[in-house]
């Protein structure tokens, strides 16, 4: 992330050639977060772990924790409510934002 | 001369230097008139004379896209072309120049269809001339060995790293055996030691290679870009003058002969100015006095070394083996216009074409052109339309 | 010198080696040949320039100082000696050499050296390979290069084929010695 | 080395190597193939792009969601790119053991099917390693929604729109695994994001597969399909369950089944949920999802029989 962030502040002159970008991952300085409508909240007294909220995101935006529990990064997430769709036991809702 | 006296056409002789370059892929598909050099180095490779991955393509497009690929990837990288071909790697072209992949290529100068056809034009350099690549012109089987080793390094120079090309005359040079000295495997490897690449595919230190690059970046790139040609010169001459060191062999960007005291010249590229010279001199048994300029560099254009030649002269033919349609002259000619327009003193200048499709260029078209310069300069004004020498009377 | 044979007969090579054997002998050269699609059968023809000098010439040749005759069905044709200079040197492929061929040559003054290079080619290979036979009596002929320098380089071409080298260098002899002037 | 296949999610790699803040829709369904097969391929791996939705949403200067190398060059051309990137590590690793990467590419529809075919013909035949993945989101959606070559008979698209006279694009949509077996190639199948395990497995035994490999992936596109975007993953089982989108390996030479669909839900359940597909359920229309119907029969039963011949 301070490597992402400090090739974009870099003055156009020091570009590498080629227009490439040097460094993996600069995307996370997109909050894409701002996108939503609606958010998803997550139930954890209903999750059951079962991973699938977290394989199908998109951004990804669901974070797996070390014990497979499961919370939102909304700094990227775009409310689509794929997680809450597919969450078998209804733990996840979308609720709009503000 | 130092080196070996070998007999070669051109296309081996250039297929020759690539395998000295120890190349370590090749990525080409088959066309006249380059084919040879093709088919070379497919036979170095399946000997196991040059250890090197040779991708027999489906196609020129893929052809250079492979190329691409494995230049990103740190290989130095080789492939040759003609005509057709160059037109359908048009695209990759552009992409190649920008991403900074010093590939070279031969290409084996044809015409362009249609009417189909195999022979000579500079239809298909010409037309790759405002890609980013860099261009020479051989004018003979000694240069295009010499200048496709010296590519290598001019393209690779980590103050250039742009793709380059070397371009030879279809037929006149592909298939023309000549006698050339070439160096030994030895002394190649210390001119042109293993590629160093500046940021190669790397999975321990990822990146992203060809992004989106949209209104707010794209300006800058291209300006980067832009402002590497201006060093290209500098390079191409170290180049040359070491090149020079290890053969004897001079090499400038801009040949010139007999220009000493003449006020009438003519401007050319590729294998044609060796006939011109040749013509020259029997004009010169007659009295008459022809300079003969002709380009090994051709991109970057060398302004300020055509300027300083062109400066001097009262009417200067500039000769072009292809015509650029609905244009204000041909193309080197508009080059050659652009460069001499805000010279103080310029010379008038007269657009000849030549040689399309392969149509023989001989001593008495430069003879003709002699004529029609006398002829410039005493009315004092260009003439409106580009004179077509060598096409059929009535 | 212009070649004149048919596709698939080694007219290229024939000129190529001619080149080949005059540049080892430290002289320039240039050779090519006719730029066409590739066609076995149809008339195709081959250029060689040879000089003391560097060449810097890059144009096809109209004014041949010798001519070749690879194929022997082509003696006749009236443009063979087409272009050639005064004095210069028509070599063909011919028990004896037809009379379209000896009026053109009369008309440029033309020296004419005859070979049967077919029943040579028989006899040596048992196929109609004229091309080196060709070269050979060529060699006698103008005397541009050694019969050596062209022997070396023949060797050196089918160096992969030992017997065939053997048989090349055979054909170029046994012409070289059998072409006769015509009188 | 041999990578192993699982048989639960939480099998699947904790490591993200594409990053979030990229710039899909919300819904896209690329993003979950391209998670999978960054797991499932082990470093060191170079990725591939063609131009196309997932190339211009993820890398827009500079900004870039890959933690992989990762290389654009144009839109027809990924197969030859990688052909030139998997021959030069091949040779540098030989010459300078430089370690040679894994090579997976990505390609839309357009870029495969269509514009991108004959570079993807041409490196499977000349058997270059990699793991080529066609994102199927069965029309070229980057540009607006147009026809291609994989969009299926039916779909209206802009330039198939649903029309009083045509309603829709009437041509089927082209076998891509048929064609890529027809190159002689050792592993080829079908995969969907409704169904992660069957994808990830089949990510890897393309990996353990050396030579060129093709993945068939279905895309689902909220944008493209008129779709509530929460529903993706719904549209993507529902292709499955209707047998339109059957899932299927070739291995060796052996085509199997890897997902049975032993009673098949009506057509009409996934062509009701997509604005493109409304237009069918239109009596006017029956003719043409009649006809429709026949062919994923014909589909089915094609495959069965070859599935059959396998055993």
């Amino acid at each position: 992330m301070s490597e992402a962030s400090s090739f974009v502040l870099k003055s156009w002159r020091e570009m590498p050639p080629g227009g490439i970008i040097p460094v993996p991952k600069t995307s996370l300085l997109n909050k894409t977060g701002t996108w939503r409508a609606l958010k998803p909240v997550i139930n954890q007294a209903k999750c059951i772990r079962c991973l699938m909220c977290w394989v199908h995101c998109p951004e990804p935006a669901i974070l797996r924790g070390e014990d497979d529990s499961v919370a939102v990064d909304y700094d990227y997430c775009k409310g689509c409510g794929i997680c809450a769709n597919v969450c078998p036991v209804h733990a996840i809702e979308m609720v709009p934002e503000g | 001369m130092k080196g070996k006296l070998v007999g070669m056409n051109g296309d081996r002789a250039v297929a020759y230097a690539a395998k000295q370059a120890k190349v370590d892929v090749i990525s080409a598909y088959p066309i006249t008139p380059q084919t040879i050099i093709v088919e070379t180095l497919a036979e170095y490779v399946n000997n196991g004379e040059l250890d090197a991955a040779f991708i027999p393509v489906e196609s020129e497009h893929t052809a250079l896209s492979a190329a691409v690929g494995a230049s990103l990837a740190g290989a130095r990288v080789f492939t040759a072309t003609s005509s057709q071909g160059l037109a359908l790697m048009y695209e990759i072209l552009w992409i190649a120049a920008g991403l900074r992949a010093p590939i070279v290529m031969a290409i084996g100068n044809r015409a362009l269809s249609p009417n189909i056809n195999i022979h000579c034009s500079h239809d298909d350099a010409y037309a790759a001339r405002d890609t980013g690549w860099l261009q020479f012109f051989a004018e003979n089987v000694q240069e295009a060995y010499d200048l496709t080793l010296m590519a290598f390094r001019v393209a690779e120079d980590e103050r250039v790293l742009l793709p380059t090309i070397v371009n030879l005359d279809g037929f006149i040079l592909t298939h023309a055996l000549e006698g050339l000295y070439v160096l030994e495997d030895a002394e190649v490897d210390a001119f042109l030691p293993k590629r160093k690449p500046i940021n190669p595919i790397d999975p321990k230190n990822p990146k992203t290679y060809g992004p989106l690059d949209f209104t707010d970046w794209y300006m800058e790139h291209k300006r980067l870009q832009f402002e590497v040609y201006q060093k290209v010169g500098g390079v191409v001459r170290e180049v040359f003058d070491e090149y020079e060191k290890l053969t004897g062999r001079h090499y400038q960007p801009v040949k010139t002969f007999n220009v000493e005291g003449a006020d009438k010249a003519i401007v050319i590229l590729g294998s044609s100015a060796g006939t011109a010279r040749f013509a020259a001199r029997k004009l010169a048994e007659k009295g008459m006095k022809l300079g003969v300029v002709s380009l090994t560099q051709y991109r970057p254009f060398p302004v300020a070394e055509l300027r300083k030649v062109l400066e001097s002269f009262d009417v200067v033919a500039v000769l072009d083996r292809s015509v650029s349609f609905g244009s204000p002259g041909n193309q080197l000619f508009m080059d050659v216009s652009t460069a001499l327009y805000s010279s103080k003193k310029r010379p008038i200048l007269v657009n000849v074409v030549y040689g399309l499709g392969g149509r023989d260029f001989t001593p008495l078209h430069v003879e003709r052109i002699y004529a029609a310069l006398e002829e410039v300069q005493r009315k004092g004004e260009a003439p409106e339309e580009s004179l077509w020498v060598g096409l059929r009377e009535g | 010198m212009r070649w004149h044979g048919r596709g698939g007969q080694g007219v290229v090579t024939s000129s190529e080696l001619l080149a080949l054997a005059a540049l080892r002998e430290g002289k320039f050269v240039y050779h090519a040949p006719e730029f066409g699609p590739e066609r076995r059968g149809a008339p195709v023809k081959a250029y060689t320039r040879i000089s003391r000098e560097p060449i810097e010439l890059h144009s096809g040749i109209y004014e041949p100082s010798a001519v070749v005759v690879i194929d022997p069905s082509l003696q006749n044709d009236p443009s063979i000696a087409s272009g050639l200079r005064k004095g210069g040197l028509i070599v063909v492929n011919a028990k004896s050499p037809g009379d379209v061929l000896l009026r053109s040559a009369q008309e440029k003054g033309a020296e004419v050296w005859y070979v049967d290079a077919y029943s040579i080619a028989m006899e040596v290979f048992g196929r109609p390979f004229y091309n080196t036979p060709m070269l050979g009596a060529f060699v006698r002929a103008s005397n541009v290069v050694s019969l050596e320098s062209v022997v070396s380089v023949a060797m050196e071409r089918f160096s992969k084929d030992s017997k065939l080298a053997q048989l090349n260098v055979l054909a170029i002899r046994r012409a070289y010695d059998e072409v006769k002037k015509y009188e | 080395m041999e990578l192993k296949t699982i048989k639960t999610l939480k099998e699947i790699p904790r490591e993200e190597q594409f990053a979030p803040g990229h710039r899909l829709c919300a819904g896209c369904g690329i993003p979950q193939v391209v998670r999978l097969a960054l797991k499932a391929v082990p470093d060191p791996k170079v990725v591939v792009n063609a131009t196309g939705c997932l190339e211009v949403a993820t890398t827009i200067f500079p900004y870039t969601s890959w933690g992989v190398p990762w290389v654009h060059i144009a839109f027809e051309n990924a197969a030859a790119v990688a052909s030139g990137i998997e021959a030069a590590f091949k040779i540098l690793s030989k010459k300078y053991g430089v370690e040679k990467p894994k090579i997976i590419v990505f390609g839309g529809d357009g870029g495969t099917f269509d514009i991108g075919f004959q570079a993807l013909s041409g490196a499977l035949e000349r058997g270059h390693d990699m793991i080529y993945i066609c994102y199927d989101n069965e029309a070229y959606m980057n540009t607006g929604i147009q026809r291609s070559g994989a969009t299926p008979k039916g779909a209206s698209t802009t330039t198939s729109p649903a029309g009083k006279v045509v309603p829709g694009k009437l041509e089927r949509k082209k076998n891509l695994i048929e064609i890529a077996i027809a190159h002689g190639i050792r592993y080829a199948a079908t995969m969907n994001p409704a169904f992660p395990v069957d994808m990830y497995n089949k990510i890897v035994k393309a990996a353990n597969t050396p030579g060129p490999t093709v993945l068939h992936y279905f895309t689902p596109c909220p944008t493209g399909w008129y779709f509530d975007p929460s529903r993706s993953i719904e549209v993507a089982r529902l292709a499955v369950q209707t047998r339109i989108w059957p899932l299927y390996e070739y291995d060796n030479g052996k085509i199997r089944i890897t997902v049975p669909v032993k009673e098949p839900r009506p057509v009409e359940d996934y062509f009701k949920l997509q604005g493109r597909f409304r237009h069918l359920l239109e009596p006017e229309n029956k003719w043409l999802l009649e006809e429709i119907k026949r062919d994923i029969e014909e589909n089915w039963q094609k495959l069965m029989r070859m599935a059959e011949q396998s055993k």
